[in-house]
């Protein structure tokens, strides 16, 4: 057997329930006569929309765009007209403004965009392609991929890390990527490694999903590209946990992969950029995974960004009676939400439909300071003190919030079922905020 | 500058005023406080030898203890004619339970007990405490040196040990054996070199 | 006369100094093993509380500002140097077992507290009433403490047997622990019983105001 | 020197001045919210009643008791200790300025604490030598700072537990010193005095 | 259309199995092959004592939530903690413990023990042992009453440990060490309290808390062995005057404290350099007082104390952050 690569002692093992879709083939959702864009979908400076109301717009066109350092654009996946700017609440309480297009089903496109096109090696074309090809992470956090791309002058990168560990429960889409989209997957690794020339790249899959870690071993060619096999552990995709495990590689506490020399992206952001710099294609939809035993027919889904979540839970057979719950992303950090018309932005990895049975969170205890939480902590944190601190506002005792990569790991092993992850998470913001207000 | 004059003259003034009360208070206590000073030995002398009489002249020494060299303070308590009526010694242990126990014992002419009273101790209260009752002191009354083996039952002594605190009766045993054996070293008639004694004060 | 009660009063319950100011802790704690020897401990204390309060509040015009704090550290001492000659003298067994807390009266937070905060300020009446019920606080809570301690820890009050012999008592209640514990607990009770109280009063405030309320509506 | 030992480890830990002699404990409860100014009060605590036993001692030795003023040992001492603090002060001020910051706040609240007075009587009731006195004072100040530290850091963890309301902050604290003071017990009989 | 079917709740939204409960009842079965074998040797004596225990603990336990305005009593005062409390309190008694004792035991463990700090996971110190050491101060003559097992004649006698303070090493010389271990009674030698009889039977519990992961292993084997190596020592320094370590193995609540009070999870540092500490901390003051002090036992005191050092101690061992 390969030798399994792992972070540590810490992190947590949640049951995995991959089987309800990691079988299942990714089947293409055709937009109706609606999408909504947000036009926020990254972390970073905010978009602005640059259509109006009553505007025409084609497929693959910018709706949005940013100004600064850290942003992105938006771009169409439909043509037709702009019928409303309207303002939408998001999982997670975001307020963003949402473009809705009536969608005429004629598909004109852009001119130039999705035709096969000959690239050659230019780092710097290359990084632009990527900021206006909207390419964002789509692991979850919605990092603008370019940024990352450009680290200051005085770092060398010498490794592209693929996240293909996939640790969250439920969610198969990027596995089902792997297995699909092989080649095009690999071809996007190389053509990352050409152009930012970098000479080496791995690729981090979890023991769970050893079939794609196997093919892919098979048809690669590119001898620059190294396969590593992790124990199945959550959360050995965090960025930190990752490097970590991969190359014993520390990145120092409040900084960026960069620092030690790593680049990482997710496995559908590497698919992506590969459609953007072979077919000339922006990133205008994503594949998901929508599961979950509150919904009839579990299923990995290509869909265009902006669809919406009853369009997709229609497309699944329906959302059964003793559906309960309702997540944006993994059981383990995704979103709770209510409302299933908001739409899926580039960053929905997956779509819960949860039920009693398989949701068991019970009412919160006094912590009995069985210690649980701070040895599974995987930034070694101590959480029910953060979390004590946090609910009191005591600021000079929270400093450490900041370091939390809110995996859930601590409320996940809390005996007292307290909800740590989710107070510290709070604690930050507020810490934040009164780290601003203080200068 | 003159202000601050003022103020130390009134500070002294103050002080001579209570110094002056409390020389006078002072004055009026001295006799009392130093008849106090004596009154805890005084009190314990009499309460291990019975029927002591106002007349009776209570005598204290210094005695060494063959045992430690650690200076005893012995009484000799002798009636008006000055002919002897009893002795006591203030012994002491180092072996109890808590520590260190002082206590009087008071014996007759010949050399038998004829009380015991703990002075000093800080053994466990409900425990090595029971020592100070009379059921157990009193099994050491008209005991001597030669009729009784100063060892709890335990190590084949004469000694009824107190239940759960056979370290405190057996710490007793020891110190009443150095009292009376100095005692004995010091006063028995025939056997004792009276130079031994180290310093005689007059009550 | 109504007035005198309310001083008293003061000091006996609504700013008991034990239990209220939370000063005098360590000798109401170290005596406290017997009510005998709280009992002479208060009345020592009050009797130096009494005194110093009365001369301190005679002399306060005539003492300058900045020597203050040493007069009354003098006028203190004194009183708790005759204490500690006459007890000494009169009643050797209280005054050892009191021991090393009579000359610690002059450091009582108490005593020099009250000098302070109230002698020094008033006139030798109210001062006399002030150390009065200051002392009399001081003594309802020793005793008190003592009392349970002395009870439980020993089965006795003053001395006197109270359950037989077959009782065995809880000595860690006459231990340094047992102090602790009990004066917790007393605190504990007097917070409940103020908290209870502001309570009501609450209560009873906004009753009244809807009470005056619903009759000015009537009118 | 095992003499010295024995009271070492007496006046640390087994006679506890907090835990077992009940000597100052409003400062003891007063000062332990935080254990940084519990340790400052710890420290300035040591520093003084090393300095006030030691000078009470020698006015005994070589003027009240030649003098016969015995008597007068209260109002000596308690104007010893508030003169001592006053120029400890003063000469911390200017000499040690660092120190000073530590301390300098602790210094006014000890003159009124019992456990400097306290000492310097028992210590001259105890009967010991220069050394001895030293020693004495010495590990007793070490002794009040180890029960005032650690109860400080009881306590800090106590802000967050859920004490009911009547038992808040003194209450709970003094209960706390109980339970100690029951702990400390286990320490009885490791030397005899 | 029903729009508000899903309800909010926050992520995580699966979460681990072990809670509360599960936790607290595996220590009491844990605590059973040490409960069972006492109850074979002192037969009725132990079951009252026990029965008592339990009986008034969880009694005290639902008063004093009830007086603290808990919601659901009931379900709160069996989630098994209080009976922990209860059941090592008996296991800590003399089997000769009358019921009053017990009474006043389990009522000092939960008012000063834990509810007038706020009830479980708040309080400083370990309940059962602040009962029990109370208890002992309290009444030290019924709590030195030690019989000989399944003799069931009401004669005391002293613990190997109490033989060994108060009539030096030779009166143990000859104990059998592999009998202690196991709990077999010796004639003429107390038993000491209910629970520390059978080294054997706390270890079975002990090892099965460990392989569930319910207290870490550190904590029991370095407080252990802290003991063996320093009555080692001095063993070495003077063989005539100080046991073998063997025997201060299988004599006393050694094993008990070690790995059932000393590793109650509410009382430990939280850290685990800190849990570290704690238990040579443990180990090295129930050396000192079997070595030196008072008490023939020094475990209960050891506890306590270290539990007063230890939130000092969880301050000086913060964890080391990832990339720190
Ligand atoms: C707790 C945690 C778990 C994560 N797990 C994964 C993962 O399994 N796969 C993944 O691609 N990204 C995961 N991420 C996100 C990564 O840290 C990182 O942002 C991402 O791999 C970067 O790739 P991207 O920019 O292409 O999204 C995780 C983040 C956190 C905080
Ligand atoms: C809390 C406690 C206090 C004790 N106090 C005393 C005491 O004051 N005097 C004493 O001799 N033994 C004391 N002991 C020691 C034991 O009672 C010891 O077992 C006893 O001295 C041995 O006597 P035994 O052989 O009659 O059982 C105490 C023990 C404990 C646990
Ligand atoms: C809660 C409670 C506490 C008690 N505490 C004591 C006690 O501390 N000491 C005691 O001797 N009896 C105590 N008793 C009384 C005993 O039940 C018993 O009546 C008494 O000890 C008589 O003892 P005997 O049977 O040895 O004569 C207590 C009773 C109860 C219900
Ligand atoms: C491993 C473990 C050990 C425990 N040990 C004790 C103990 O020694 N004494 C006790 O009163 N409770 C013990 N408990 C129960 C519980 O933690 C205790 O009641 C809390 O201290 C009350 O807040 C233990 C619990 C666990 C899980
Ligand atoms: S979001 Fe979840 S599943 Fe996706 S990569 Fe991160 S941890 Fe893994
Ligand atoms: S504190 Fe933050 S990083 Fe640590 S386990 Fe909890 S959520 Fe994860
Ligand atoms: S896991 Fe829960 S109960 Fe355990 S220490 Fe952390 S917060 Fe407390
Ligand atoms: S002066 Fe000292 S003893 Fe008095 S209240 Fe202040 S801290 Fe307490
Ligand atoms: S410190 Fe307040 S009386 Fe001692």
């Amino acid at each position: 057997m390969a030798k399994l690569y792992t972070f540590g002692r810490s992190g947590v093992l949640p049951e995995e329930r991959k089987e309800l879709t990691e079988n299942k083939k990714i089947e293409k959702l055709e937009a109706k006569d609606f999408v909504f864009i947000s036009i926020n979908q990254h972390i970073g400076a905010p978009a602005k929309s640059v259509v109006k109301e009553g505007d025409k717009v084609l497929k693959n066109q910018i709706v949005a765009s940013g100004e600064g350092g850290v942003t992105s654009v938006v771009h169409s996946p439909v043509s037709g007209e702009v019928v409303q700017i309207k303002s939408m609440v998001f999982p997670g309480e975001i307020k963003n403004d949402v473009v809705v297009i009536k969608n005429d089903f004629k598909y004109e496109k852009v001119s130039g965009t999705e035709e096969k096109r000959d690239f050659k090696k230019d780092k710097e074309r290359f990084i632009n392609e990527v900021k206006n090809g909207g390419i964002i992470g789509m692991g979850g956090a919605g990092f603008p991929t370019y940024v990352k791309m450009t680290p200051p002058k005085d770092k060398i990168i010498d490794l592209f890390i693929v996240n293909a560990a996939e640790c969250e429960p439920y969610l198969t889409n990027d596995y089902r990527v792997m297995v699909e989209f092989g080649n095009e997957f690999l071809s996007g690794i190389s053509l990352i490694l050409d152009n930012l020339e970098i000479p080496k790249a791995i690729v981090g899959i979890e023991e769970n999903k050893e079939e794609a870690f196997e093919k892919l071993q098979k048809v690669n060619s590119d001898k620059r590209i190294e396969f590593k096999l992790l124990k199945t552990k959550y959360p050995q995709g965090a960025e930190k946990q990752l490097i970590y495990a991969l190359t014993k590689r520390v990145v120092p506490i409040r900084k960026l992969p960069f620092e030690v020399g790593v680049i990482v992206q997710n496995v559908s952001t590497v698919k992506a950029i590969y459609d953007l710099i072979t077919f000339n294609k922006p990133l205008t939809e994503r594949v998901l995974t929508c599961s979950g035993k509150g919904i009839n027919e579990p299923k990995n889904i290509l869909a265009p960004v902006g669809v919406t979540v009853s369009q997709i839970a229609d497309f699944c057979g329906g959302i059964k009676d003793e559906c309960k719950y309702l997540i944006n992303g993994g059981p383990m950090m995704g979103k709770p939400f209510t409302d299933i018309n908001l739409p899926i932005t580039k960053t929905t990895s997956g779509l819960l439909f949860l039920t009693d049975e398989e949701v068991n969170i019970e009412e919160e205890n006094p912590c009995i300071r069985c210690g649980r939480c701070l040895a599974v902590c995987p930034m070694g944190l101590n959480p029910t003190y953060l979390k004590e601190a946090s609910d009191r506002r005591e600021y000079e005792k929270m400093d450490d919030v900041l370091d939390c990569i809110e995996c859930g790991s601590c409320s996940f092993i809390c005996p007292a079922s307290r909800d740590l992850a989710r107070s510290i998470v709070k604690g930050k913001q507020k810490y934040t905020k009164y780290l601003k207000r203080g200068k | 500058m003159k202000e601050n004059i003022v103020q130390v003259i009134k500070l002294f003034l103050v002080a001579v005023v209570s110094a002056f009360l409390l020389s006078y208070v002072h004055s009026i206590t001295k006799e009392p406080i130093e008849k106090a000073k004596n009154a805890e030995i005084t009190e314990a002398i009499k309460s291990v030898i019975p029927n002591i009489s106002d007349q009776m002249i209570i005598k204290d020494t210094f005695l060494v203890s063959d045992v430690e060299s650690i200076p005893l303070k012995a009484y000799i308590i002798q009636n008006n004619d000055s002919t002897v009526y009893a002795y006591s010694v203030l012994s002491y242990t180092k072996k109890g339970y808590g520590g260190t126990i002082t206590m009087m014992i008071g014996v007759d002419k010949e050399f038998k007990i004829t009380g015991i009273y703990p002075l000093e101790f800080s053994e466990t209260p409900g425990l090595g405490t029971k020592m100070t009752k009379n059921k157990f002191k009193d099994q050491f009354l008209s005991k001597s040196l030669s009729n009784f083996k100063f060892k709890v039952d335990k190590d084949g002594g004469d000694i009824q040990a107190i239940t759960s605190a056979t370290i405190t009766s057996r710490a007793v045993g020891e110190c009443i054996e150095r009292g009376l054996k100095v005692l004995e070293y010091n006063f028995k008639i025939g056997e004792t070199d009276s130079s031994k004694t180290v310093e005689v004060k007059d009550e | 006369m109504n007035n005198v009660f309310k001083k008293l009063f003061n000091g006996i319950w609504t700013n008991n100094p034990v239990l209220v100011l939370l000063l005098g802790f360590c000798p109401t704690l170290a005596v406290s093993t017997t009510v005998n020897n709280a009992v002479g401990m208060a009345f020592a204390a009050t009797f130096v509380l009494v005194s110093s309060n009365i001369v301190i509040s005679s002399i306060r015009k005539f003492v300058p500002n900045k020597m203050r704090i040493p007069v009354f550290i003098i006028v203190i001492a004194t009183f708790v140097t005759i204490v500690d000659l006459v007890l000494y003298g009169y009643l050797p067994k209280l005054h050892k077992s009191l021991g090393v807390f009579i000359p610690l009266i002059v450091v009582n937070c108490i005593v020099l507290g009250r000098a302070e905060a109230f002698a020094s300020k008033n006139n030798v009446f109210d001062s006399f009433l002030d150390g009065l019920g200051m002392g009399l606080g001081f003594l309802l809570t020793i005793v008190v403490l003592a009392t349970i301690r002395e009870v439980i820890g020993n089965g006795t009050f003053f001395g006197k047997n109270l359950f037989g012999l077959s009782y065995s008592p809880a000595i860690v209640a006459i231990l340094p622990p047992g102090a602790f514990l009990t004066i917790g607990l007393l605190l504990g009770g007097m917070n409940f019983i103020n908290i209870k109280n502001k309570e009501r009063e609450k209560m009873r405030k906004k009753l009244e105001k809807e009470s005056l309320k619903t009759q000015k509506e009537v009118k | 020197m095992l003499k010295l030992l024995i009271i070492a480890i007496d006046s640390m830990l087994i006679s506890n001045i907090v835990l077992m002699r009940f000597l100052g404990i409003c400062p003891y409860i007063g000062v332990s919210k935080k254990q940084e100014t519990a340790a400052g009060m710890g420290f300035a605590v040591i520093f003084v009643m090393v300095m006030a036993t030691l000078i009470s001692y020698l006015l005994q030795i070589y003027v009240l008791n030649p003098l016969k003023l015995e008597y007068l040992q209260t109002i000596v001492f308690i104007f010893v200790i508030a003169a001592l603090v006053q120029i400890v002060e003063i000469t911390m001020k200017k000499i040690a300025p660092t120190l000073f910051d530590a301390l300098g706040i602790y210094l006014p609240l000890i003159t009124t604490n019992c456990t400097i007075l306290g000492v310097a009587i028992l210590n001259i009731q105890k009967n010991y030598n220069l050394i001895e006195t030293i020693v004495f004072s010495l590990s007793t100040g070490i002794g009040y700072f180890i029960a005032i530290y650690l109860f400080a850091g009881i306590r800090e963890k106590l802000d967050w537990a859920d004490v009911p309301e009547p038992f808040k902050g003194p209450a709970i604290g003094i209960i706390t010193a109980g339970l100690m003071s029951l702990a400390f017990f286990g320490f009885t009989g490791l030397v005899k005095m | 259309m029903q729009e508000n079917r899903f309800v909010i709740k926050n992520a995580p939204f699966l979460r681990g199995k072990e809670d509360i409960k599960s936790i607290m009842w595996t220590v009491v079965v844990a605590l059973l092959p040490a409960t069972l074998w006492s109850i074979y040797l002192y037969r009725y004596r132990a079951l009252t004592v026990i029965l008592s225990c339990i009986i008034f603990t969880e009694l005290f336990e639902m008063i004093f939530l009830k007086v603290r305005g808990v919601k659901n009593v009931f379900e709160k005062a069996y989630d098994g903690s209080a009976f922990i409390t209860g059941l090592l309190l008996a296991l800590n008694l003399p089997s000769t413990s009358p019921w009053w004792m017990c009474a006043v035991g389990s009522f000092v463990a939960m008012l000063f023990g834990k509810h007038i700090y706020g009830g479980l996971g708040n309080n400083p110190f370990n309940p059962a042992l602040v009962a029990r050491v109370f208890l002992l101060l309290s009444f030290p003559s019924i709590m030195t009453r030690w019989t000989v097992g399944i003799n069931l004649t009401s004669q005391t006698f002293a613990t190997p440990l109490g033989m060994l303070k108060t009539q030096g090493l030779s009166s143990v010389s000859n104990l059998d060490y592999l009998k202690l271990f196991f709990g077999f009674p010796i004639e003429g030698v107390g038993g000491g309290s209910i629970g520390e009889i059978s080294e054997f039977a706390i270890l079975i519990g002990g090892i099965l808390l460990i392989l569930r992961r319910i207290i870490p292993f550190i904590v029991p084997l370095l407080y252990i062995s802290t003991v063996f190596v320093f009555t080692w020592i001095f063993n070495l320094i003077d063989p005539i005057k100080y046991a073998s370590p063997f025997f201060h193995m299988v004599t006393g609540g050694l094993f008990l404290g070690a790995f059932f009070m000393a590793t109650d999870m509410v009382t430990m540092p939280i850290t685990k350099k800190g849990k570290i500490v704690f238990a040579f901390g443990c180990g090295l003051i129930t050396s000192l007082i079997r070595l030196f002090g008072a008490y023939p036992e020094g475990v209960s005191f050891a506890i306590l104390i270290m539990e007063a050092l230890s939130p000092t101690i969880e301050k000086f061992t913060k964890n080391k952050k990832f990339g720190e």
